[in-house]
């Protein structure tokens, strides 16, 4: 039997927003007859708007993302299931601020072929959308195919500069720029310790031996290729680092923001043991680190685990990226 | 296959997939995200409360119900994916009073078209398509024979099975099991495996109608 | 083999702060030589500052609620064990700005004997300390001996309120009248699923069957006196709630903050149930439900579960309570 | 007890507590928080280093740095409760060429006091205050019959024992096991433990060193 605290399990996303917009009503509503979570303070003046579509189960993210300096909406889907296009339409439509819309997509099939048909559908109602298709983790490919990359906790990076950028008063064009150049610049690996349950069927969503971890897990616990033995931190540190310094390559003299996204169950106190000897090893490579993400951001249920993530910054980057935002899963 | 018999084929459809909810999602428990089976009784279950409370209709109609129902309840990727499959058959059906083999072989050949558009995957990628091509491959030959539709069925559904048990072997390419390389091998694609049953399906309902005319 | 990512044992509390003083050097800083989590932007100009000590493990609280509008330090001990009266100490002598101290103290054998020496000390070098000592757990003493009772989860309502008050100017007297208001206002109880693990022993803090919870789990992992069969996220809300309610006893027409605090590893996708399911009922009783806080404040490592809190609040305490704070652990 | 015999004894006491880590932590677990072995272990490691490094001093010294450094590295409440117990025994023989019964005996007394003062434990609820009580009664009665200092300590030691046998079966009072309420019978105490096999250790450790002169 499964532990967790939901009733009935074909109702979990409704009750959870219904509690998340009663929580934040004084920045957030949901849309009326639709799935989409959305501003209070939208300006209806010339904005350009920047949305996602994602599946529930991965909370804070992405209902958590949307406020000032973030987020316009969030069309959120079933459990680990991409909303359908009717959905992400009303997304589109409902924040059309008549400057246009800029679709991000977290690279996974569903969200990808959802959103291309949601695109559709607003293009045939004279809405102008266009599309970033996002991609960090280098697990899923090998660097010369990042499009066959998946979409995974470095994405963070993006809703908050690319929503910040957006709320300066660029046009589309800029704004779709700014997120297709975050997302080159970002990375990701995630490390597993420990299955989190589905809360629909109850059981662990993967199977790992005792003294393991998984190298290059998904964000929905898709199981990954390679396996290393349970480590210290800071042996873990230094192999997810140099992956990941060098698919980019990342290099000296640059400035480096770091994810330490919890994928559930990792603690605080773990997040920021790991943290301090991630930025060590940066700081040994001559790169300057700075502002920090540590928490859990995008999680998948209860897993155990770490995604890193590197975003390096010019320094337009680094001051969206620092502004203040009231999006209630990222506010700092 | 009349109307009348398309809704209780679909119906057929959408009672096997809300029974073979936790099979289906065993496959997808070792190399997917254990989902797949309660993707599609989810789906069934919607699709068949449409079904039931639709009036008399034409088969492009139950189709598209079916498939539509699929594409703006279920998201994800199975509901574009599979939802095309109905959608596809439906636009292979329209003005027709009847479904008959030559019709229902070129709808399930776009309906692959469609999904390998949409998932960019190809056979061979360890995935749905490969159960609907082999199928594609049968029902095609079966058509070209002359054969029944319900020969040309029973056809495509063994045609399925076979490319269901050629995923077993497969790295995939597409789809969430592909992150597990080489430890997919030796598993059964999910997504492949619904091919298989609902072909399968899909004939002996309609023996049973026809055998009940 | 616990797996958490950590490196030494012994250094687990050393390079957790370590990271955590990197990760936010923008506003906080590490006392000198000492245990003590500090603000940068401290005004020496006469304002009454407030303090905690507590043990380390609880992440984010306590080092997490350091910030504008609300602790002015957090003196931090070792692994559940609280700071040591030097420690404390310096906490106190550090943010002395001139206006006297206030001390709050979550109520464990621990924290007050630590805290108590720490004030004599205080005292004899003419340093003007005034202590509070908070409780808010009814599972752990009956209503008619409150002192007898533990601080648990519903004290974060006095770290913010207290807090934001402080930063008003008030004098010691009314600040440490303030903190004695909100702490006779607020309710607490804990229901835990699953336990923690230890990162220094490396095995969980305690045993539960399979199909039951703990009502009245303490912040440490102290076995409960009472189990109950797991249920429906409702079923369990509807007992805490009224435990909650008769213990004040809170009444229709009074306004109510409630606090769903996850105690590490439950997700936000449950607290945001269970929180609808609490106002659900909050509501049916009559009583106005405000701005409530729903997240992972004060945990004990990964244990599942959650603490639910509710403070009974008057304009002035709901406008302080609902400021905005840079605590890197309650930003929002 | 000379300073040298002293400063013995309470390294007999530090390796004590090191060794026997898992152990005292063992009888925490099942109503307290687990660690109470690994706080006693780390006190006695501080407390060590800082002996090992003392110059030669008085009894007084050697039983104030123990418990100096207890306060000041163990934080918790064991720091202060703990550490209280050397600072009252320090205080009890200040001016004092050697520690005797008597005034070994009142110390422990006073250190029975502070501790209940301070963590607000009386006899019977459940803490090392129950055997300390007991340990005080026999120190007591032995000093009363001109017992030497050995043979108080070994009643003392006996009666420490006898007290923490007696937190068995009740339930507590103070201290985390409280919240255990019934489920806390059958379980003897982790503090009391500590302190019956601190006099014990203490009497094994003086008969070694009388032995050795
Ligand atoms: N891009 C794709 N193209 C074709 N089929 C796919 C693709 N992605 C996944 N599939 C099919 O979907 C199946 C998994 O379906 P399901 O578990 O319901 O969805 P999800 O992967 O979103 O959890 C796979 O077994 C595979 O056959
Ligand atoms: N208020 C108190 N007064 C006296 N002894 C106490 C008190 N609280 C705890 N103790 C003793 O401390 C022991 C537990 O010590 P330890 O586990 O090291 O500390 P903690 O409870 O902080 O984890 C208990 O077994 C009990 O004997
Ligand atoms: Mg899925
Ligand atoms: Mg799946
Ligand atoms: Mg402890
Ligand atoms: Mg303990």
């Amino acid at each position: 039997m499964s532990k967790k605290f939901i009733n009935d399990p074909e109702l979990i996303v409704e009750e959870m927003i219904a509690g998340y917009v009663h929580a934040y009503q004084d920045r957030l509503t949901n849309l009326e007859g639709s799935h989409v979570i959305l501003r209070k303070d939208q300006k209806k003046t010339g904005k350009v708007s920047v949305i996602i579509g994602n599946g529930s189960g991965h909370e804070p993210a992405c209902i958590g993302f949307v406020g000032f300096n973030m987020l316009d909406a969030n069309a959120y889907g079933g459990m680990f299931a991409a909303p359908s296009p009717d959905t992400l339409f009303d997304a589109i439509e409902s924040t059309d601020q008549g400057a246009g819309i800029c679709v991000l997509i977290s690279n996974h099939a569903g969200d990808v072929i959802n959103s291309k048909m949601a695109i559709d559908m607003a293009e045939d109602d004279d809405l102008v959308c266009k599309s970033v298709i996002l991609y960090d983790d280098i697990a899923s490919a090998p660097k010369d195919q990042p499009e066959e990359r998946r979409g995974t906790a470095g994405t963070l990076f993006n809703y908050k500069i690319t929503g910040s950028f957006a709320e300066e008063g660029h046009d589309l064009e800029a704004v779709c720029k700014m997120a297709e150049k975050v997302r080159d610049n970002t990375r990701t690996l995630t490390v597993a310790t420990l299955p989190g349950t589905s809360p629909i069927t109850g059981i662990p969503m993967f199977e790992i031996a005792d003294d393991e971890v998984e190298i290059g897990m998904g964000v929905h616990g898709e199981a990954a290729a390679h396996n290393m033995k349970m480590d210290s931190s800071k042996a873990i540190a230094k192999v997810m680092t140099k992956k990941l310094l060098e698919d980019r390559p990342f290099v000296a003299g640059e400035k480096v923001a770091v994810l330490v996204n919890g994928c559930g169950q990792t603690t605080q106190m773990e997040m920021l043991i790991f943290y301090n000897d991630v930025r060590e090893i940066l700081e040994a490579a001559g790169i300057e680190v700075i502002k920090p993400a540590i928490g859990n951001f995008i999680t998948t249920q209860e897993m155990g685990g770490i995604a890193l993530a590197f975003c390096a910054m010019d320094d337009e980057m680094q001051k969206q990226w620092e502004k203040p935002t009231n999006a209630p899963g990222f506010a700092w | 296959m009349n109307a009348k018999m398309t809704k209780s084929c679909l119906l057929a459809v959408a009672n096997m997939f809300e029974e073979k909810k936790e099979e289906l999602s065993s496959y997808d428990a070792v190399i997917g995200d254990g989902d797949h089976g309660i993707t599609m009784a989810r789906g069934a279950k919607a699709a068949r409360i449409k079904l039931v409370e639709m009036e008399e209709s034409t088969c492009r109609d139950y189709f598209k119900t079916y498939g539509r129902t699929l594409v703006s309840t279920l998201g994800g990727a199975m509901g574009p994916l599979f939802g095309s499959i109905f959608l596809e058959l439906s636009k292979a059906v329209k003005g027709k009073e009847v479904v008959d083999a030559k019709s229902f072989a070129l709808g399930f050949e776009n309906a692959m078209n469609k999904v390998m558009e949409l998932g960019g995957a190809k056979p061979g990628d360890k995935t749905m398509v490969d159960a609907m091509a082999t199928a594609v491959g049968a029902m095609n030959e079966a058509v070209a024979a002359g054969d029944s539709f319900v020969e040309t069925l029973e056809k495509g559904a063994k045609g399925a099975k076979e490319g269901m048990e050629a995923t077993i072997p497969m790295i995939a390419s597409r789809g969430r099991s592909r992150y597990a390389e080489e430890k997919a091998i030796g598993h059964q694609d999910a997504g492949a495996t619904s091919i298989a049953y609902l072909l399968e399906t899909l004939t002996t309902a309609l023996k049973e109608e026809i055998s009940h005319e």
